[in-house]
């Protein structure tokens, strides 16, 4: 089950460097989310405290509904729809997923987590992870497209998090989720006030300050 | 006064003036809570500085908050730089209010701001949980981001985009490095609680799984590096340093940089305790010092603007203080020395840097000419400041250079002299042509004087005053203090510097 | 005590008679008859009982260079040993100071030069500067080079130990040396082929333009100076080149003198066979001596 | 050191009255001025009392900074530069009190003030300390306060000066830094008392501290190559301040060479020959250099390059000489070196101030623009002469007794001892060539600045410098002539320092010395003799002038009566024949227009020399590091997705170094 879960994760990670609608990313983000907190519930469901209960929760409405939510508004706002065209393009992008899903794999294998009794998949959807979120990163010029590309990578860690049974005390997960919703917070208006400033939200522009 | 509630003053404080800035009725007013709140802060941290220095530890909130001489030198420099930088906020924003251009909501938005960056920035330094920590550097990154576009413009806006998303994926690197920390603690025989304690883990390095801890060296560097600018981590920092208001951009090279890499210097010690001081992490230390070092050394002799000048020379530092860490034994007592040195230099090169661009109209170097004329005092403070910072003596900054070159001559490393040396020569060169016209080159028409003010005076002596102090003397407790940090740093016991006779016999 | 004095009367006397001997060879070389032998004697007597007439520019430079220039000279004439017969003062290193002492009076004149602010006299000025710089490391090198073969650097012990044996066994070193000497004697002297004294255009002058502006007394000052200058140089090369070391005054004195005068009719012959040189030309040939004295120390 | 603290306090006492009134010219300048040269006094004294007692006195203070001490210490060595020390800071505070406030000094007084206090006590410091880094903060102190009186000046040269002279001392403080931490790191200590313990180690290690020594400290004493901001920094300050930087703080390096050099005991071969090389190939370059600069304190710059040359070659020759065992021509090289570094602070300062006063009074240092001084300004004139002279090598002055014993160690080796024939006979030949250049050079400054016709509207109005100018340049030109003639009287000085060099402190040197003592004596006699003679000549030239008709007329022009001052010869002409006979070295610039048709109406000639050095080695070498680092300047594209590239891409890597 938890497992299928992982799996998950992969593939959303997956759709997201395949798509170029900003609809679509944003909704395939908010499914991530909302499977991480299934996944964080369900990891635990035998003994369930409430600390990580409220976490699973936290995550699942955080991750799920409420970053997606602001997400969409944004959309709304910027009128922005479609990665133009990204640095590189969505089947290669594609390619490279499942290539760098092989090597998280191998990488995986090679750094076991001692004593995990959850899943051996944990390690590399983690990694997958975190390397499908800098990819979104590197490779896409839509800032929004960039937001996303860091949550995929906050999720990914929160797999870590959650994935093995050493998970790092309440406070200190919620105050990461705390966080992360701030940043998107952050990042939504500063959308907007590029939008402004820009008439458009592609980093295209953002490349006079060098040297 | 218990440990409890004074952390909680020292975090409460600051934020709630925050909280009353951002709704504060007019400019001074915000200005003042700001203030107000800062001080207060400051004053608190020195009773928690004070404890420490008395009583070497201290714990609060069942061990999830504490203070050792380490993290209190830094509370030092903390509250050294964010009184200099709130002080010379009053006069910056102060000349922009004259000159119509600061509104109430860009002073709400500092106001509101500003005290809670301390917060978070103190909550770093107080910290024994390293998850807290992490949320601590998180929350600077998402509360100064605002603060680097007071002045909305294009370039401000792209600075803090930048700013937002790279240090973003730099302290998303750093998450994954505690986690992954926290997964190398598996067999400590501890409460889930309790098992991110800094204070704990360091107990019991023994039990940790090395490459894990390996790993989790890796991905904290990384990512608390990317904070701190090393490079070629460091491509925010000049684009956010040139485009905030000087007093944010004090801090941040005053003190920002630096508590990220008090993380770091967290994560040294456990690292160092687990690979049995291999010297695994160090050498790390010593590339990325080197690297920034030489990377900003070219930058330098590129730049038109100051503030960008002197972000890049905020590189070269960090990487100094870096590369002091790695090289360990006295490198690191060296290199806690600079961390101040650099902080009060780089703030008043800051302070004076953002004066002078008001009155110049542009921040511009070839357009800064003449600053002696235009302003005596700020005029001063630039230059003093880049003579400082290039390591001039009679300074303090000279003082620990030397100290940096002395540890890596008694560790032999002849490859890192050379390179060290050379970098500094070429930042020498590029930073004092910068700085000659900048101080005594002839102002072009038509620029207004800048009367001179006792609080301007004040702001731009305390720091020169200081380093010159410590520069020909460096006070028998200050050594304590920092050899005692270092030993913190360096898992051993404090050594306080003395070889040859002492003086007085 | 009372024969060292004898070389620096002699050259005190003699002087000037080497100037004579020089005019009569190249009148006996034209065919002319030539003026009287004594004629240096006549000059210097009328020049003294002359008033002067400076230019309004001078000053005191040009004043206290023609007497400090005989003071000079004569210093120096007390360090010059005779044959065997011993300098009134000898230390270790008085060759420094005679070449030292000539180089300040030649310095002193070419203040005076310039401070008439002619264009003419700087010209000269301009030159003798330049080509003393040459001469001078020439005339070490080669002292040097004497210096090495006669294990001091004391004029009269170097005398001393130069004899007629080591003729036998170093005629190379001293003739080379010898050479290089020559020519700087010539050029220091303001001789054909480097200057011509009897030139009677501004500008190819070397010396004598430089004491254009000078008269009277002055002149008589300068005149008899660079006779005894003369004699200096030239009882060097008589020493080495007459290896004569008896012991016997007279006769050492006496091959001096007669040196001397041989030396004053070679640089008459040489005058009367050959032209002046181009001045671009001087500083190869001091170069030239420079290799000679070089070459001197090198075959040793 | 009773005494030294005197002194110090009269420095301070001195500086403060500078402080309270810094506008002042009345009582308060008159006392400072008096309390700064009673403070050179005392200071000499002391200085004297140490090298002939050679008592050697400490002084330790509790000094809270890792790894250093606050030890102070008087031996022979230090009070020897220690001398000219206070006598040259003494006599440049007396003259700057007048020159500061001449209208042609536009700086702020209080700052150049200090400035000026600051750099005598930190030189004083330097000679003192002794420990590492109390001496290299020291030596930084008095870099960084001569760099604030080369910049406070008004030229427009000033930023380029500031820059070439603080890059120039800080590059070379780099590699005392280095030097130091080495011998502390080996040694134990920074103490200069552990130093002897360098002695004992390997040759490699020695050598590399030498070279170490050589590149630091022969950067401030201004070594060809690395001289280049000597001719930038001297013209830039105020003249009193050139005159202390290059007659004493130059200096300070020789110092730092010596007490390097003598801790590190028996030299190894090559170290002798590489000083006597690099010492005489400065001196000629230099003179060379010298003899084509058109500004007269760039001028004077350049010939310290070449004394400096001088002295390093004594040294040179010492230490080989050291090495072959022939002690007296050691004896002779470091003394005459030593001696050479009393003299030249003498008379270089003379000069420099002689320079000032021009400055003052004519408002440009150009030499060509001057002339005709001599009669406007005769007591400058004078002193400057004596200087020139001085400075020239020429007897009765003292720039003669240093030349004269380092020409002795090299005839002595010529013609003693076999193994020292080769530096002895290149000694010879630099040193002449170099005395017959500099005599054309300083010919050219002295008669182009004094004689002749006023050249420009700049000299025609000029008068004659005020007291406290007048009598410190009449002091030094005095000086000049009191060593020549005591000079055996000083040479104890030296024989004191010799003798503290461990190789040959076992050794008895006092026959030699003697006999040194003996000769120079002699040459001091003749020195005086020559005085006297001059006088009698002089006597002889009055009795026959007497009665007689003194005519005054125009200048004889070859017939023509209407000369001009424009058709007298310049300094760029006066120099030229010997210029273009080094024009290889000097890359002389020429520009002219006109001058070509058979009736031109107008012609114009300019020449422009840059520094060799500076041109063919420092100029493309910034370059190439310039253009090198502009290469990865791209990484800062601005492109925040390369950025975050970079840093995913440093992670990887550090994850398989770190990792695998």
């Amino acid at each position: 089950m938890l497992d299928l879960l992982i799996i998950m994760v992969v593939l959303t990670n997956l759709r997201l460097l395949a798509t170029s609608r900003i609809e679509s990313l944003i909704s395939w983000a908010g499914i991530q989310g909302m499977v991480l907190g299934i996944f964080a519930l369900l990891s635990r469901w035998k003994h369930l405290e409430p600390d990580i209960f409220v976490v699973g929760l936290a995550a699942f409405s955080f991750k799920g509904i409420v970053i997606p939510a602001m997400l969409f508004r944004l959309v709304v706002a910027v009128r922005s729809k479609r990665e133009a065209d990204p640095y590189v393009g969505f089947i290669a992008s594609n390619l490279i997923g499942l290539l760098a899903f092989v090597g998280a794999l191998w990488l995986g294998h090679r750094l076991p987590i001692p004593g995990n009794d959850m899943s051996n998949l944990v390690l590399p959807a983690t990694l997958f992870s975190i390397f499908s979120g800098l990819f979104l990163i590197i490779s896409r010029k839509n800032a929004i497209s960039q937001v996303i590309g860091f949550l995929t990578m906050e999720n990914g860690t929160f797999v870590l998090g959650v994935g093995t049974l050493y998970y790092a005390p309440f406070l200190v997960e919620i105050g990461a989720l705390l966080d992360i919703l701030v940043a998107v917070l952050v990042w939504s208006v500063l959308i907007r006030y590029m939008n402004r400033a820009f008439h458009g939200i592609t980093t295209e522009q953002l490349t006079k300050l060098k040297g | 006064m218990t440990n409890e509630s004074l952390f909680g003053f020292i975090i409460a404080v600051p934020a709630l003036s925050g909280l009353l800035g951002r709704f504060a009725a007019n400019q001074t007013r915000a200005l003042g809570f700001a203030l107000s709140g800062v001080f207060l802060a400051a004053l608190f941290c020195l009773r928690a500085i004070y404890l420490v220095f008395n009583e070497n530890q201290i714990f609060a909130y069942s061990d999830w908050i504490f203070l050792d001489h380490l993290s209190a030198w830094h509370l030092v420099v903390l509250i050294l730089v964010f009184c200099q930088s709130t002080l010379f906020a009053i006069v910056y924003f102060g000349e922009e209010m004259r000159e119509k251009k600061f509104s109430l909501a860009q002073a709400r938005t500092f106001a509101g701001l500003w005290g809670p960056a301390f917060s978070a920035m103190a909550l770093v330094l107080i910290s024994n949980n390293l998850g807290i920590m992490w949320v601590g550097m998180e929350a600077t990154t998402l509360l100064t981001s605002f603060l680097i576009c007071i002045p909305l413009s294009r370039d401000s806006l792209e600075a803090t985009w930048k700013y937002m998303l790279i240090c973003s994926v730099g302290i998303g690197f750093a998450f994954l490095g505690t986690m992954l920390l926290r997964l190398a603690a598996k067999d400590l025989p501890l409460d889930l609680n309790q098992a991110l304690l800094w204070t704990n883990l360091m107990a019991n390095t023994r039990f940790l799984s090395v490459p894990l801890v390996k790993a989790a060296f890796i991905f904290a560097l990384v990512g608390y590096g990317t904070k701190a600018g090393l490079a070629p981590m460091h491509s925010w920092l000049p684009d956010a340093h040139s485009k905030s208001p000087s007093p944010v951009s004090a801090i941040f090279s005053g003190f920002m940089l630096n508590a990220a890499l008090y993380c770091i210097m967290r994560f040294i010690p456990i690292t160092e305790e687990a690979t049995l001081h291999s010297g695994w992490a160090l050498r790390f230390l010593v590339g990325f010092g080197l690297f920034s070092v030489v990377l900003s050394a070219a930058f330098v002799l590129f730049q038109q603007d100051i503030k960008r000048f002197l972000a890049y020379c905020s590189v070269e530092h960090l990487g100094i203080t870096v590369l002091g860490m790695g090289l360990g034994g006295f490198g690191t007592f060296a290199a806690l020395f600079h961390v101040l040195n650099h902080s009060l230099a780089k703030s008043l090169a800051f302070f004076s840097a953002g004066r002078l661009g008001l009155a110049f109209g542009s921040h511009n170097i070839e357009k800064m000419k003449g600053s002696f004329k235009i302003s005596p005092v700020w005029g001063t403070g630039i230059f003093a400041a880049i003579l400082v910072l290039i390591g001039v003596v009679p300074f303090s900054l000279f003082i620990s250079e030397f100290q940096v070159l002395k540890a890596a001559i008694d560790n032999h490393q002849i490859a890192v002299v050379i390179i060290f040396l050379t970098a500094t020569g070429i930042i020498f060169a590029g930073s004092l042509r910068y700085a000659l016209p900048l101080g005594i080159g002839e102002p072009a028409s038509g620029i207004e004087t800048v009367p001179v003010k006792k609080l301007d005076a004040f702001i731009v002596a305390l720091p020169l005053l200081i380093l010159l102090i410590l520069g020909l003397w460096m006070p028998k407790t200050l050594q304590v203090t920092l050899s005692r940090a270092a030993a913190i740093v360096q898992t051993a016991k404090p050594i306080i510097p003395h070889f040859g006779p002492t003086g007085g016999k | 005590m009372i024969t060292n004095l004898f070389h620096p009367l002699l050259a005190l006397i003699f002087a000037p008679l080497m100037r004579g001997i020089i005019n009569k060879t190249k009148a006996f070389f034209a065919g002319r008859l030539g003026p009287p032998l004594l004629q240096p004697y006549y000059d210097l007597k009328k020049l003294l009982k002359k008033g002067c007439v400076y230019s309004k520019t001078t000053g005191f430079v040009f004043v206290l260079a023609p007497v400090a220039g005989v003071a000079l000279c004569v210093l120096c004439l007390l360090f010059l040993p005779c044959g065997n017969l011993p300098a009134l003062i000898s230390f270790q290193g008085d060759l420094i100071f005679i070449v030292y002492l000539l180089g300040i009076m030649r310095f002193l004149t070419v203040l005076a030069a310039m401070d008439t602010g002619s264009a003419f006299e700087g010209m000269g000025a301009s030159r003798e500067v330049a080509f003393s710089a040459l001469a001078e490391p020439t005339m070490l090198f080669g002292l040097a080079a004497l210096a090495r073969k006669a294990e001091s650097f004391s004029l009269t012990p170097m005398m001393h130990r130069i004899t007629a044996e080591v003729w036998l066994t170093d005629a190379p070193t001293l003739a080379m040396v010898i050479a290089g000497l020559l020519l700087v004697f010539l050029a220091e002297n303001s001789r054909i082929p480097v200057d011509d004294p009897a030139t009677h255009l501004e500008l190819t002058m070397i010396h004598e333009v430089m004491i254009l502006d000078h008269s009277g007394v002055d002149l008589g000052f300068i005149e008899y100076a660079s006779a005894l200058k003369m004699w200096i140089l030239g009882s060097l090369i008589i020493g080495l080149a007459v290896p004569i070391r008896s012991g016997i005054i007279w006769a050492d004195i006496f091959s001096v003198l007669v040196g001397l005068i041989a030396l004053a009719i070679l640089v008459g012959v040489i005058e009367s066979i050959m032209a002046r040189f181009r001045m671009r030309l001087v500083p190869q040939l001091l170069i030239g001596a420079c290799i000679f004295s070089i070459i001197g120390f090198l075959v040793q | 050191m009773t005494f030294l603290l005197v002194a110090t306090v009269l420095i301070f006492l001195a500086w403060l009255l500078r402080l309270l009134k810094p506008e002042d010219a009345g009582i308060f300048s008159v006392g400072s001025m008096v309390l700064s040269f009673s403070a050179g006094l005392v200071g000499a004294v002391q200085c004297v009392l140490t090298l002939t007692g050679s008592c050697e006195a400490f002084f330790r203070m509790p000094w809270e900074m890792p790894f250093a001490t606050f030890v102070l210490r008087i031996d022979s060595l230090s009070a020897f530069f220690l001398l000219p020390i206070f006598g040259i800071g003494a006599i440049a505070a007396v003259f700057g009190s007048e020159y500061m406030h001449s209208p042609h000094e536009k700086s702020n007084l209080s700052v150049s003030w200090s400035a000026y206090y600051l750099l005598w006590l930190s030189m004083i410091l330097v000679v003192l300390a002794a420990d590492g880094l109390l001496f290299m903060l020291a030596w930084e102190m008095t870099v960084v306060s001569s760099f604030f009186l080369v910049i406070s000046g008004d030229g427009n040269r000033k930023m380029h000066a500031g820059w070439v002279y603080l890059l120039a001392s800080h590059l070379g403080a780099g590699f005392l830094l280095v030097m130091f931490i080495l011998l502390g790191r080996e040694t134990g200590s920074f103490e200069f008392a552990s130093l002897s313990k360098a002695a004992d180690f390997s040759n490699d290690f020695r050598s590399l501290i030498f070279l170490l020594a050589v590149i630091g400290f022969g950067t401030k004493a201004g070594f060809m190559p690395l001289h280049v901001w000597l001719p930038e920094a001297h013209p830039a300050a105020p003249s009193h301040v050139s005159a202390l930087m290059s007659g004493v703080m130059i200096k300070t390096g020789i110092y730092g060479l010596i007490r390097i050099i003598f801790s590190l005991g028996m030299p190894v071969w090559w170290w002798g020959w590489f000083l006597l090389l690099i010492g005489l190939l400065s001196g000629i370059i230099a003179i060379v250099f010298a003899l084509a600069q058109h500004n007269l304190k760039r001028l004077l710059a350049y010939s310290s390059v070449e004394n400096v040359g001088i002295m390093t070659a004594g040294l040179g020759i010492g230490l080989l000489a050291v090495n072959s065992g022939n002690h007296l021509v050691a004896l002779l090289g470091f003394s005459g070196c030593l001696m050479h570094v009393l003299n030249h602070a003498v008379f270089k300062s003379l000069l420099f101030l002689g320079a000032g006063s021009v400055l003052v009074q004519t408002e440009t240092i150009e030499i060509d623009n001057l002339g005709g001084l001599f009669k406007k300004m005769p007591w400058t004139a004078v002193s400057f002469m004596i200087g020139c002279v001085s400075i020239c090598a020429f007897p009765p002055f003292n720039g003669f007794i240093s030349e004269f014993m380092i020409f002795m160690a090299a005839f002595n080796a010529v013609s003693i001892a076999d193994s020292l024939v080769a530096p002895g006979i290149l000694v010879i030949l630099g040193l002449s060539l170099i005395g017959g250049l500099a005599a054309a050079c300083f010919a050219k400054a002295f008669s182009i600045v004094f004689l002749g016709n006023p050249r420009s509207y700049h000299a025609v109005d000029a008068k004659e410098s005020g007291k406290a100018m007048r009598y410190s340049l009449a002091f030094l030109a005095i000086s000049c002539l009191i060593l020549s003639v005591f000079a055996p009287v000083f040479l104890s000085m030296p024989f004191a320092v010799v003798r503290s060099y461990a190789p040959l402190t076992s050794i008895d040197l006092s026959g030699f010395a003697a006999e040194t003592a003996r000769v120079v004596g002699i040459v001091s006699l003749c020195s005086l003799a020559l005085l006297i003679l001059t006088a009698i000549s002089v006597l002889f030239r009055q009795f026959r002038l007497r009665n007689r008709e003194i005519g005054s007329e125009a200048t004889w022009g070859c017939g023509y009566d209407q000369p001009s001052v424009s058709m007298q010869y310049t300094g760029a002409s006066f120099a030229q024949p010997l210029t273009e006979l080094f024009d290889g070295v000097l890359g002389i610039k020429h520009e002219s227009s006109g001058g070509d048709q058979y009736f031109p109406a107008k012609a114009s000639y300019e020449s422009h020399i840059n520094d060799l050095f500076e041109k063919m080695l420092f100029i493309p070498a910034f370059r190439f590091i310039s253009d090198s680092l502009h290469k990865i300047v791209w990484i800062q594209s601005g492109v925040v997705q390369l950025s975050i590239l970079m840093i995913a891409l440093t992670l990887f890597l550090l994850m398989i170094v770190g990792l695998f």
